[in-house]
């Protein structure tokens, strides 16, 4: 959080500034829709390793930072990408090696997780998954909780209803806050002082830039201070949360970004059967992620036809007709 | 009229489904049967999905439940934890129905989509729970989509991610979950049902061309058959709906 | 809640129905804003008693509750209509003569109670009060509690941080939630569905309607049903929590309606000095309430000049320069 | 220059708040010292309310926290739940300055603003707690405006609404609130602070034309005034701003 006025700066400083090795990390959007791929793809570039990443459903933009070995430890509910990945590939891959170490959520734990952090109390309860190994089994060992001060000592709690059968309820499930050093999310329009407005289904990135430390919004327009102060009720983030606005056209490119441009089909393929080979990921990240250096360096080598394509019809806000087979 | 399996199955769901429903979507075919049972059978059924999005226009069949397509037209756009409290809070959660979809799945309608294998070294790594646990927990029925296979139909999950009736009659409420769990199992041969008593899955039809027994060799553990019988084909109708109206471009079907 | 498409129904009809003697009623808006003023008058019309009230800080509405006598219980937070009524007056008297039994949460517990409604969950916990007689004195006997299924046999549960240390946190305070029978809103936009546009703050009215078991929407401009859908980012409230609408233009006068008219300064006035005294209130009553019997009407007795000044200004959604002394 | 204490009051509060303070503000007096700040002292504030609205641009003085002239031009339009996490979340709620008001305040700074009298069967009752005991159990530092009266600075308080230090040094930690607690009360006469080791309340100021006795009559504790000095009046700028700029109107002053 940054009360100040004028937050506006270049990705590769935004990223080296608050994303550092070991940092807990997160990324909004979900699975192929509205990824900070940009960032996700800038982090990989500088190559920062270790980092503790907290999502829900994510899908993109957690796989590639696990493909290039940035992730250590991953707190999730969900890795797959729709119909393109229904698990997704080098999350699978990481697994089942051992090479990340994983904790097991639902999406609404997730989500309350960073409910929680946002509002500043170090849990909230859910009826959600009582009686399940979701509660049982634990990815992170006891010892391992024990030994990290940034994460809490249990991975649930479940408890009795001290308010004696209210709401009709015996037990509830306890999920830990998370207070992420640093969330990224890509928004539609952002001011210089960061107001943000999310146009389309917000998922849970109001939550999650609320509940971080530092919280860098990526945007597809940046605007005046004034212009989104007109019409406030649409602004889900006000700019005190913000420490860092970066201006990037299609910054969720390769995911869709709601009433600017479609997920990219042919990407999305072309990187799951990338993903199922070692080598060939390599060449993947050599050929999009490292040669380009920025990302409006990517968008160019996809050029322009192939970007036309996705653009969002302004009625529906996605690209109607597209391709999608 | 020639259908195929997936076709069956869609429609199979789409039956389930009535007016005033509350309709909780996953991706792939569990959006097909809730388009279809709105353009069939049930036109005053409300889809939503985990994303936020409530009674979308879907002019387009989404590829994902974040898909923009789930955007246009809603009631409102909301977030994950909108849709998720309108499922844990019982005043609209009654109204919900769930489809959902596993790795695998036990006698009491128990479903794993986390991972084949030891927990710390899974052999196999699934997406997790994603929100199916949520909806598993909360609403009062649910529809499950399943494979016929005997390595899905299992004794022993080998992690139990959504909770149908857990151990049994009481395994609900002795967990502390509202009542409610798993009404159909819906596979590629046949449908499932859940004994009221014992909670324990029963055979209730099986497709024209199939046998009781062909489906008991696709499962691990043993089910009353006793109960079941052949399940009526698609009729033209469903079908023409269902490919022209639903899904036009084949990206399900 | 009702998940049909057409709920449109006269105010008389929607309190008949929803509205019973002794119902656990939640009523929307702040102070002097967005209060559901024409049903607050239908009920007092109606003559129905006996209820118990949930608001967080209500003004208007809550006072002219209870000096009408519709109010037996009330939870609430700050019985304040700012210059106008430090104290709510009808509140003051009726607590000091002791004819309500009142209950004192916080602004903050009373929403975030509202909320645990919202979610289906029994309690929520927060830092707020700890050390206080908010949690050490309790209006609503233990007796008075174990009695009534309604009400939580607790007013509020202090409790250890069971992940200890967690969010810096070592006690919280648990608020049980509040699923009141019927909550009613005023908002500037519905359609016919129910679906509703709140313009400017939403307060807690998003969580006080999704709380409750029957929702009664008022609306200053009932729209069809695809309009409000063209821009549903905008939507607070989808159709499936309503149960009624209704059509009522300036629903909320004499509090404030953003971007629609202000509140009446005048009436606002007028109503305190008759608050004061027992006769004088009688006469308020039936002059402003009982006599017009219909919100229209209380509006034709304003008289349009007074109206006029009230309207809002397109650019700032109050009445710019309205005389307020 | 001619002022009136209530002048005094505001001006004395706006020079508390500091460039990139966020201020919580109340009606009345309190919104007018943070809008007096915004304008004199410390432009780089923010202003905020518990009904959600944050960073108004306030053309006009609102009669009410929730007046919609609080909704005009601002960040986000949320509603309380926005508010009140801003202040409990200690990422944002460290940077958070409050100004409260009271019936009542005791020399550790803990307020009243409920009831006169037993509690059950109230001699006089108030509005309430509102947002006020929230404020003061999440936020940092507080100003606390009230009327210097013997009946107002009391031993011990009819209800304790809003935590200050409580019963002491470790009294906040004991309660498991956060640290902080009231840093200035503002009166009619002069300013307390409270004492960094023993957190009682001591004489920090008085007016011009006011001695420390004149205040201590108007206390029903007594209080320290060794360390008390005159303040320093408003000048003439800070009332050209403050009345021309602020409440030209003339509604709060």
């Amino acid at each position: 959080m940054n009360v100040g006025q004028n937050k506006v700066m270049e990705l590769k400083e935004a990223i080296a500034t608050f994303v550092k090795p070991g940092s807990h990390l997160s990324i909004g959007g979900f699975t192929i829709n509205r990824n900070p791929m940009a960032a996700v793809y800038e982090i990989i570039r500088q190559k920062i390793k270790n980092l503790h990443l907290y999502v829900h459903s994510n899908g993109q933009g957690m796989d590639e930072l696990i493909g290039a070995g940035c992730i250590s430890k991953l707190e999730i509910a969900y890795g797959g990408n729709g119909k393109f990945a229904s698990t997704c590939i080098r999350f699978k891959k990481a697994v089942q090696a051992g090479t990340i170490e994983v904790e097991d959520y639902t999406n609404y734990q997730m989500t309350l997780r960073f409910l929680a952090g946002s509002m500043g109390i170090p849990f909230l309860p859910t009826r959600s998954s009582l009686g399940t190994d979701i509660i049982n089994r634990w990815g992170f060992s006891k010892e391992m909780r024990k030994g990290s001060p940034k994460i809490p000592d249990e991975k649930l709690i479940e408890f009795e209803n001290p308010f004696t059968g209210w709401c009709d309820t015996q037990k509830v499930v306890l999920v830990p806050a998370i207070n992420p050093d640093v969330t990224i999310i890509h928004v539609q329009k952002a001011d210089r002082s960061g107001n943000c407005r999310i146009e389309g289904l917000t998922f849970a990135d109001v939550e999650q830039a609320k509940a971080a430390k530092h919280l860098v919004v990526t945007c597809e327009t940046l605007c005046d201070n004034d212009e989104l102060k007109k019409e406030s009720n649409q602004n889900q983030i006000p700019f005190i949360h913000v420490d860092a606005v970066v201006h990037v056209p299609n910054g969720a490119f390769p995911t869709a970004c709601y009433m600017h441009y479609d997920y990219d089909p042919q990407y999305l393929h072309m990187y799951a059967d990338h993903a199922k080979d070692d080598d060939m990921y390599q060449a993947y990240l050599d050929r999009y992620v490292y040669t380009p250096q920025t990302h409006g360096a990517l968008v160019e080598l996809m050029g322009a036809d192939a970007m036309a394509r996705l653009a969002a019809d302004p009625r529906t806000g996605y690209a109607a007709n597209l391709d999608r087979s | 009229m020639e259908y195929t399996l997936k076709e069956m199955m869609t429609i199979v769901a789409a039956r389930q489904i009535q007016d005033l429903d509350i309709v909780f979507c996953g991706t792939g075919i569990s959006m097909l049967a809730a388009m279809a049972a709105k353009k069939i059978n049930a036109p005053e059924s409300v889809i939503f999905f985990e994303t936020g999005a409530i009674d979308s226009r879907l002019e387009e069949i989404p590829m994902a439940v974040a898909d923009s397509r789930v955007m246009f037209h809603t009631s409102s756009n909301g977030g994950l934890l909108d849709a998720f409290a309108t499922m844990q809070n019982k005043i609209t959660g009654d109204h919900v129905i769930g489809i959902l979809g596993a790795a695998q799945i036990d006698k009491f309608g128990n479903l794993n989509s986390t991972v084949i294998g030891d927990y710390d070294h899974p052999k196999t790594r699934f997406s997790g729970s994603g929100g199916g646990c949520d909806v598993a927990s909360f609403v009062p029925k649910s529809l499950i989509f399943m494979q016929q296979e005997r390595r899905k139909f299992v004794k022993k999950l080998d992690y139990l991610t959504s909770p149908g009736y857990l151990d049994g009659p009481d395994g609900r409420t002795n967990a502390g979950l509202s009542r409610g769990g798993p009404m159909m199992v819906i596979t590629n041969m046949g449908t499932m049902g859940f004994d009221d008593t014992t909670k324990e899955m029963y055979l209730s039809g099986y497709y024209p061309g199939i046998t009781p027994e062909q489906i008991l060799e696709k499962m691990e553990f043993s089910v009353d058959v006793s109960r079941a019988g052949e399940v009526a084909p698609p009729t033209a109708e469903e079908l023409r709906i269902l490919r022209e109206e639903c899904d036009p471009q084949g990206l399900i079907l």
